[in-house]
């Protein structure tokens, strides 16, 4: 038997980090850490696809997963912890720029200083080719390489949540079913602030500003700019390697004002400081907010517990342009599953193994019909277009969204057409992709508190001079980056509209 | 002493030795006394340096490297990490944050426990009623405390609080306590405060031990009810206030983690940071293992110093207690 | 002897008696709402539907009572936690006994010598104990697992158990009331033949039976309590205490009200029982730790 | 002015099995400025009659009455009486001034200036001028105790009430303090009710005494009535160190006897018994016992074997045993007797007690000390209630 | 077999500030069989003299030698010896029988029965077989007392060392085990060291006092002696109760005399005088001071106002104030004297201590008590060590 496998929970094996080779068979026992899905069937559907490893491919090649469960709320300080003192579990849920400060490292450097490995050393191109390049560029162009199998989608089509009770009893007639313009926004918003729905005096617009340091808050306000015509969001990297940072600038800061700013200024928002992003899930279904920003997943939680019509609207556009909603809007974050280093702990060959089948195109669809989530896999969205989906995927809208998401996603080739095309300076990766992410990750947890502390500010004050703001914050921002040993920045692009922003349709 | 006696005493000695395994008859009182002395505490010893001896010393060491998740032990930095949190405006809004919080938390928390216990003492109808009303919040963990006062104060629109207070009338407007950088502190102190329950049990006992023909002395010397507590009771639990101050002192930094931890997250704005809080956030958010271990001994060195300062007047009172 | 000049109101079968009683039930009912309220509306929450949410306005009296929750949470069967509670109960409880069972061994050995004997190093020795009850845990934390991982300690229940188990309070409180005892049944016992471990034995421990339960009440309370040492030492949520657990039922997404507030229950009201029946031992603790120093 | 009557005073507490009657209608007039001492074995009410008078509890029935004004309903503060206690309560966290003070800030006007006047008048009396910037923790038991009077003596009151007030000094300052409280009463010539179970204060610090047991009085009286009249046994054995001898003795041919001895009675005695049944308990007081030379002579001698010979220098005590108890007499300090000696020993009749055997009550006592004359003093009732 | 002797015992405690030469260089010898009683007042190194006896604190310096054998470094347990607390310490979970027996069971091998055995004997010596199953917190005072003896006894030590085993108990009680311990050491005639601060106990109970001051042996002698031959005045002053009157008096025209009084000395006394300064000490007992009648007829006498009058009963003290000091006078118990009389009093010469003014040494003692007479008795100067 495997070490600890043995164990009536009283603790694993001697070793403590996780892993163990030995027993009379050879088995290795390998941790995957996770947090707990809150809907379900999702947690049966992973139990489900563990099981089947064990008893297959896990069978065959003396592997064996045992699955750790901890809070979310505690599951990175205990990640954490183990990395720190070189216990790490063999694979855990990460979103990875939250452990290694990758920002202006190549990927030499980071193979040597991160605690987690590329897991395309591990994987064939073929296996790879199954995901969206959308997810894999994005990793290639911060990491050089993919270092986490991506499973739940990160990016989050522009949707916008409706609590249809409200808008109807605001009066406002026709659900929009296409893009619509922030002026329209506005006034829905307006209108169904204060009204009362199922017993609820709603709010009109849902926004979750807790927390000044999250890292969540380093994309806030740059993803929301897409709506506004800028396609870059925060930044990006040119070709002499510095760091030009587009926050500051005129579609920001206009996308801003108008999905935030204004609704903020007016008092039509929930109370944002009350909750972080993912909060504000709860007094949506509690039915307390007209309109929110969320996303993917949240879906099949307000499915279950909502106790009121809602709907997925699309995102409202400068100017209605429904081009704008297809890409990103909403802080999208990828999850992925991270191998771990020996150096650290963990067993990243056995580890692959798993990972392998985990988010293999069958078993990723397997899992899309427990969980009814996006999932960044376009192996998956074929078998699910051949095969059909679960009884429970079609209950939540599973499909659509996965729909949604794969359009978005094929669309995502001519948005990076766009994006090079107006900024001729940036810099592209081997693959073509235009190199947008500016450094946000760890040692930068600051840039979190920066740019958090500007959203707390604005809705503290009432949205009151967001330009300064902006302008004073990527000010902040730039001299961390200026700090950081292996980074560079482009002083000229220092301040308000610098470099010049130049929107238009893609 | 006499060669002869020396002698006996030698042959006494070794019997007694003969009749057992192991003696140490043959060292001297003093000395005997100093190997049992340290058998006797070898134990906890043994348990702290295991537990904490290493830990301490290489959290210790890590404030003087710049150290990161990654990277521990990392590079000897001498005394960086110390001129980085001098000039860190985050660690001075901590440290006054707690100081705020011992500011009204302490004065109220004595002001609760005393009226109460004092009011307890009389032997109402209901007390022990009361006494359990005041005690479930110190006997189950702070997290306890603070999801249940997150619930109050937090979640949904303002909080269930808010709700009441607009049931009642009390407000016309929702109060965003924990949300506003003018709220949030007074809030997270606030939702403190109503743990005094072991401060009450600890004056209950104290009082119970007070002299009563010191206080039929002063109902002898005519004093009145108001004159009794002020003149009498009130001094007379001196020693007891200032150990219960010390305790909180203490216990403030610790209370503080948890409730900023399930509450606030230290915001917004840093406004309810405590220095707790901020190892966590540096160590664990941040990965700044260097930093978050001279945070962690400024903290230290600020615990002990109070706790010094306090401990001399804490004994010199004890004597009203004979 | 307790007159009524050791009180301070009036009898209460006097008007001024009655006036004084119903002010002080006035104040001290608002006190106790502000400090047992929010624990009432937990309770009344965990007897309503799973899908309590805080809605506005929030529903705080259940219209129909279930126990739902409590079962739910019990056997491990919310969306957040397939994990029976009972299985961290008894965690809890075994974490607390262990570290109650080694701290009573250990610091009353301590505070006797302490107390007691005299030996080179004694007071660098009480003092390197007392300190460590300044020492915040935050920044061990990585340090200690790391240590701890070379024993492999690390997810054990013996682990979780002893970073609870050097703190210095327990040798301070032993010490203290070792103190107050008479050491005359001590040199009794030498005079009869003890050996030092005999007299503490034969002689110490049976006379401080109330110290022990003190001492064993109030670690127990203390590490039923306890959040951050099981969070970080226990990697395995089969190893949790309830503490740890109830982050369980605050998902990525959302809180689970409902159950949480039962689980919230379950892992309060033993501790509430406890310290009410032993409230006694427990502020004797603090007594004769503090003030009698 | 402090004529204080206790009238019918009686105290319970508690209910069902706790019930106890503590105090049992008791009835007591003091004269103003009267010193009275107030004795008793341990738990005998002592101490609850002292509250009453002080207002600290109110009786369950009677009255108190000061000044022919009945107070039983005041408030302590009301009656202006101050009270030493044993544990002198003083106030650990005021100087001695403070607490010296503290009763006069409390109940008048007074100007700070005339307090402070009053103060100095009562610390020059007591002799703790120097200690008045001091805490009690830092006096000794000695200058504590002054302190404590001194705060009963400064607010004047009418009546002194303390409980045993010396019982927690060592033996030399408790004499020492003995003869200042005496002294202090007698110039302050204030009423004063004064508890104690220390014979000695007992016997040499009142102008009377009056004697509890179980909550009832026994007697009261100057202290050589008491001692030389005793009321009953009890009295008879409480009052006197050491204690009365008593044996059980038969009457019979005009004379009391056990196995071992014989006192031939005079007929005054007899007469006193007759009417009696034939059981008696005689008592006799140590230091009456003859002995030696002086027995030889008695009528009545007989010889015993002394099993220990105390001498204390200035007198010695020899114990034996007869008559069917343990006895002790009392010796000059120069007689040389050593443990085994037989020694000659009579019994004057003229020095003896004689008690019913049944209540207890005195039939024969000695109204007047009579030294070493062999002649009958006139027996004398004794005039108060009976056990 | 318990001869033991104290060489050079010195015990200091604590440094610096806190330094305390608890014991300063004893030196006694005690016979096997002895009952030697250590007095001196509180913090004069009595317990400490005794727990160094016992091996429970080691000596700083010097040796205890038991037997000839010596024994300071030897545990508590080889020693040989048994100790009684003030405190009784009886082990309070065990019954009376584990009590005694449990010395027994740790240092021997002892067999069960023959333990059973040795515990009946003693409880029967002890009168406590009754209670053998009782638990410590189940006894009266007196019977834990007793029971703390036999756990003493049952052991058959070489020496029992008290530390005021009888403190704790009340007075009449007090009486009772006193002469019991007494009965008791001497069938046994085991070596005894008993510490007291009770003038009663110190004197009656011993074979010989030892007085401590200040860590310092002052005296050692017969109780006899010590009273009457106190080698300076701080043993004068400590044994006797009330204590001996001191005068400073002044010597000229062969006579010590003061502003108030005059005592003549004979030519013995003068002698021995002779060669000093002329300031010495006068020290007379209260029961010494001749009054009344027997005063008027003395050369020497004079007249004093008596303050205060304590009739204890079986003895008066009259307390009054001359030759600049306060003095006691011990008076026959049926004189009728009252406060404010005058009273014609006299030192007789032959009853007088004289104390060298500086060291305290004395130089006059009266080895013999002479009773009334006034005859002149011849000096002895003391025997022993000097303070
Ligand atoms: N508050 C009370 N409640 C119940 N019983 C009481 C109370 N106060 C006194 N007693 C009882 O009343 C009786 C008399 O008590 P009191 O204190 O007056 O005795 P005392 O003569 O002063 O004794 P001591 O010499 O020991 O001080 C005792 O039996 C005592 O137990
Ligand atoms: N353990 C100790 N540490 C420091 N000083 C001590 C210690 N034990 C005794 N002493 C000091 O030694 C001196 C003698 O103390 P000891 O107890 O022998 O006196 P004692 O004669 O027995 O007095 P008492 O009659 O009050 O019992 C005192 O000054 C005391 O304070
Ligand atoms: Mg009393
Ligand atoms: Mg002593």
């Amino acid at each position: 038997t495997g070490g600890g496998s043995g164990n009536d929970g009283g603790g694993t094996d001697s070793n403590g980090d996780g892993t163990t080779t030995g027993g009379s068979d050879d088995v290795t026992t390998i941790e995957i850490w996770r947090w707990p899905h809150s809907t379900e069937p999702s947690n049966t559907g992973e139990d489900e696809i563990v099981e089947l490893f064990n008893e297959g491919p896990g069978a065959e090649q003396g592997i064996h997963v045992e699955q750790v469960k901890n809070p979310f709320g505690d599951h990175q300080t205990k990640v954490k912890t183990a990395i720190g003192s070189k216990s790490a579990p063999d694979i855990a849920w990460t979103f990875t720029q939250q452990y290694y400060d990758f920002a202006g490292k190549d990927r030499s450097t980071i193979e040597e200083e991160a605690p987690y490995v590329y897991i395309d050393d591990y994987v064939s191109d073929d296996w790879l080719g199954d995901f969206y390049e959308k997810e894999l560029s994005n990793q290639r162009t911060k990491f050089g390489g993919v270092v986490g199998a991506p499973f739940i989608s990160g990016l989050q089509p522009g949707l916008l949540y409706l609590n249809v009770d409200a808008w109807e009893a605001a009066g406002l007639g026709e659900v929009p079913t296409d893009s619509w313009s922030y002026e329209e926004y506005l006034e829905a918003v307006e209108a169904i602030h204060g009204v009362e729905a199922n017993g609820s005096m709603v709010n009109g617009v849902g926004i979750g500003l807790k927390d000044a340091t999250g890292s969540e808050w380093s994309n806030f306000p740059g993803t929301i700019g897409v709506t506004a015509g800028s396609l870059i969001g925060n930044g990006y990297q040119r070709q002499d390697d510095k760091y030009v940072l587009t926050m500051a600038s005129d579609p920001e800061l206009e996308a801003w004002n108008e999905m935030f700013g204004k609704p903020l200024a007016n008092g039509w928002t929930n109370n944002p400081l009350s909750y972080d992003y993912l909060e504000t899930q709860e007094p949506f279904i509690g039915g307390q907010i007209g309109l929110l920003h969320h996303a993917t997943f949240s879906r099949v939680q307000f499915g279950q517990e909502a106790d009121f019509n809602w709907e997925i609207v699309p995102y409202p556009t400068k100017g209605g342009n429904e081009n704008y909603s297809v890409f990103s809007a909403g802080a999208g974050v990828l999850v992925t599953m991270t191998a771990f280093k020996e150096e650290v702990g963990g067993n990243p060959e056995a580890a692959a193994e798993f990972i392998k089948f985990r988010n293999n195109a069958r078993n990723q669809y397997r899992w899309f019909n427990t969980s009814s989530q996006a999932i960044p896999n376009k192996g998956s969205y074929e078998l699910m277009n051949s095969e059909g989906v679960s009884d429970f995927v079609e209950q939540t809208g599973g499909k659509d969204i996965m729909a949604r998401a794969d359009a978005a996603y094929s669309e995502y080739q001519s948005v990076r057409e766009a994006i090079k095309s107006r900024y001729p300076d940036i810099k592209t990766t081997s693959g073509g992709a235009p190199v947008t992410d500016v450094p946000s990750g760890i040692a930068s947890g600051r840039v979190g508190e920066a740019l958090g502390g500007m959203l707390q500010r604005l809705a503290q004050n009432g949205n009151s001079n967001p330009q300064e703001a902006f302008t004073q914050a990527e000010g902040q921002w730039a001299d961390l980056i200026v700090q950081a040993d292996d980074t560079e920045f482009a002083e000229e692009s220092r301040g308000y509209n610098k470099p010049e922003p130049k929107a238009g349709p893609i | 002493m006499t060669s002869d006696s020396e002698q006996e005493s030698a042959i006494y000695a070794s019997e007694r030795s003969d009749t057992r395994s192991f003696s140490l008859d043959s060292l001297s009182l003093s000395q005997q006394e100093f190997i049992e002395g340290w058998l006797f505490v070898l134990p906890k010893i043994a348990i702290l340096l295991f537990v904490i001896g290493f830990p301490m010393a290489f959290g210790i060491y890590l404030s003087f490297t710049e150290s990161t998740l990654l990277n521990l032990p990392g590079e000897f930095v001498g005394l960086e990490n110390y001129q980085w949190l001098v000039n860190y405006p985050v660690w001075w809004t901590s440290v006054k944050n707690v100081l705020i919080m011992s500011a009204v938390k302490i004065p109220t928390n004595i002001f609760f426990s005393f009226t109460a216990a004092l009011l307890l003492r009389e032997k109402l109808k209901g007390s022990n009623l009361y006494r359990i009303a005041f005690i479930v919040p110190v006997a189950g963990p702070p997290v306890i405390w603070a999801i249940v006062w997150r619930l109050m104060l937090f979640s949904n629109e303002g909080g269930i609080a808010n709700a009441i207070l607009l049931e009642l009338g009390a407000i016309s407007q929702y109060i965003p306590f924990l949300t506003n950088v003018t709220y949030a502190l007074p809030s997270v102190i606030m939702s403190q405060i109503w743990s005094f329950g072991l401060s009450m049990l600890i004056y209950m006992a104290a009082l119970s031990g007070l002299p009563s023909s010191v206080m039929e002395s002063a109902s002898m010397d005519g004093a009145n009810k108001y004159q009794k507590v002020r003149y009498i009771i009130w001094p007379l639990m001196k020693p007891t206030t200032l150990f219960l101050v010390v305790i909180q002192l203490i216990e403030v930094t610790k209370v503080g983690f948890a409730s900023v931890f399930v509450m606030t997250g230290g915001g917004p704005l840093n406004s309810t940071m405590v220095p707790s809080f901020l190892v966590y956030e540096l160590a664990f958010r941040y990965n700044e293992f260097g930093h978050a271990s001279a945070v962690a001994v400024g903290m230290f060195l600020i615990t002990a110093f109070i706790a010094l300062v306090l401990y001399k007047p804490l004994q010199s009172n004890a004597e009203y207690y004979q | 002897m307790s007159g009524r000049h050791d009180t301070i109101f009036e009898e209460p079968d006097t008007t001024q008696g009655r006036i004084e009683r119903l002010g002080a039930h006035a104040y001290l009912f608002v006190i106790a709402l502000l400090t047992a309220g929010p624990y009432l509306l937990m309770v009344s929450i965990s007897l309503m539907g799973n899908g309590w949410s805080p809605v506005v306005p929030p529903k705080l009296i259940p219209e129909a009572m279930s126990l739902q929750n409590y079962i739910a949470v019990w056997a491990g069967q919310t969306a957040l936690l397939d994990q029976p509670f009972s299985g961290f109960f008894i965690n809890s409880l075994i974490y607390a006994m262990g570290a109650t069972l080694i701290v009573l061994v250990v610091d009353t050995l301590a505070g006797y010598a302490f107390a007691r004997l005299e030996f080179a190093g004694r007071d660098i020795g009480f003092l390197a104990v007392i300190a460590t009850l300044m020492i915040s845990p935050m920044i061990l934390f990585v340090p200690l697992y790391t240590w701890f991982n070379q024993f492999g300690l690390v997810n054990t229940r013996i682990g979780v158990i002893l970073p609870h188990t050097f703190t210095g309070f327990g040798v301070f409180l032993m010490r203290q009331f070792i103190k107050t005892l008479p050491s005359d049944l001590e040199d009794a016992a030498l005079i009869d033949g003890c050996s030092r471990f005999g007299v503490f034995w034969r002689v110490v421990i049976p006379m401080m039976k109330p110290a022990l339960v003190t001492l064993g009440i109030i670690t127990f309370i203390t590490v039923w309590n306890s959040f951050l040492w099981p969070l970080v030492l226990a990697r395995d949520s089969a190893l949790y205490n309830l503490p740890v657990a109830l982050g369980f039922f605050q998902g990525r997404t959302s809180t689970l009200w409902a159950p949480l507030m039962a689980a919230t229950a379950i892992t309060l009201v033993p501790m509430v029982i406890l310290f009410i029946s032993m409230q006694k031992y427990y502020v004797r603790g603090f007594t004769i730790g503090g003030i009698k120093g | 002015m402090g004529q204080l009557s206790l009238e019918h005073i009686t105290k319970e507490f508690g209910d069902g099995e706790n019930h106890v009657v503590a105090v049992d209608d008791l009835n007591i007039d003091i004269e103003d400025g009267e010193f009275l001492i107030l004795v008793g074995p341990s738990g005998c009410g002592k101490s609850t009659t002292l509250r009453m008078i002080a207002g600290l509890e109110p009786p369950t029935k009677g009255d108190i009455v000061l000044n022919g004004t009945p107070v039983t309903q005041r408030k302590p503060k009301d009656r202006n009486m101050a009270m030493v206690f044993q544990s002198y309560a003083l106030y650990p966290h005021m100087t001695a001034r403070e607490n010296m003070s503290f009763g006069l800030k409390m109940t008048t006007e007074m100007p700070a200036k005339e307090i402070d006047e009053r103060v100095k008048n009562a610390s020059r009396l007591m002799g703790i001028e120097d200690l008045l910037e001091k805490k009690p923790g830092e006096l000794s038991g000695g200058q504590q105790q002054r302190v404590a009077l001194g705060r009963a003596i400064v607010r004047d009151p009418e009546v002194f009430l303390m409980d045993e007030p010396l019982s927690n000094l060592d033996a030399k300052l408790r004499t020492t303090m003995r003869t200042e409280l005496q002294d202090l009463q007698q110039d302050l010539d204030v009423t004063t009710i004064y508890v104690t179970h220390d014979q000695t204060e007992a016997m040499t610090m009142g102008d009377r005494i009056a004697i509890l047991n179980d909550g009832e009085l026994q007697q009261i009286g100057t202290p050589a009535e008491c001692y030389q009249e005793p009321a009953n046994q009890f009295v008879a054995g409480f009052i006197g160190s050491p204690s009365m001898n008593f044996f059980d003795t038969t009457l019979g041919d005009g004379a009391l006897s056990t196995d071992d001895f014989t006192v031939t009675l005079p007929e005054s005695v007899k007469a006193e018994l007759s009417g009696h049944d034939s059981e008696f308990v005689l008592g006799i007081r140590p230091e009456e016992i003859l002995s030696g030379d002086e027995a030889v002579d008695h009528p009545d001698s007989f010889s015993i074997e002394v099993n220990v010979v105390e001498p204390l220098g200035d007198v010695t005590y020899l114990y034996t045993e007869f008559g069917g108890s343990e006895v002790t007499i009392s010796v000059d300090r120069n007689t040389e007797i050593n443990p085994g000696d037989q020694v000659t020993v009579a019994l004057p009749a003229a020095e003896i007690h004689v008690f019913d055997r049944d209540t207890g009550n005195a039939l024969v006592t000695q109204a007047k000390p009579t030294g070493e004359e062999y002649q009958t003093d006139e027996m004398t009732a004794s005039e108060t209630t009976e056990a």
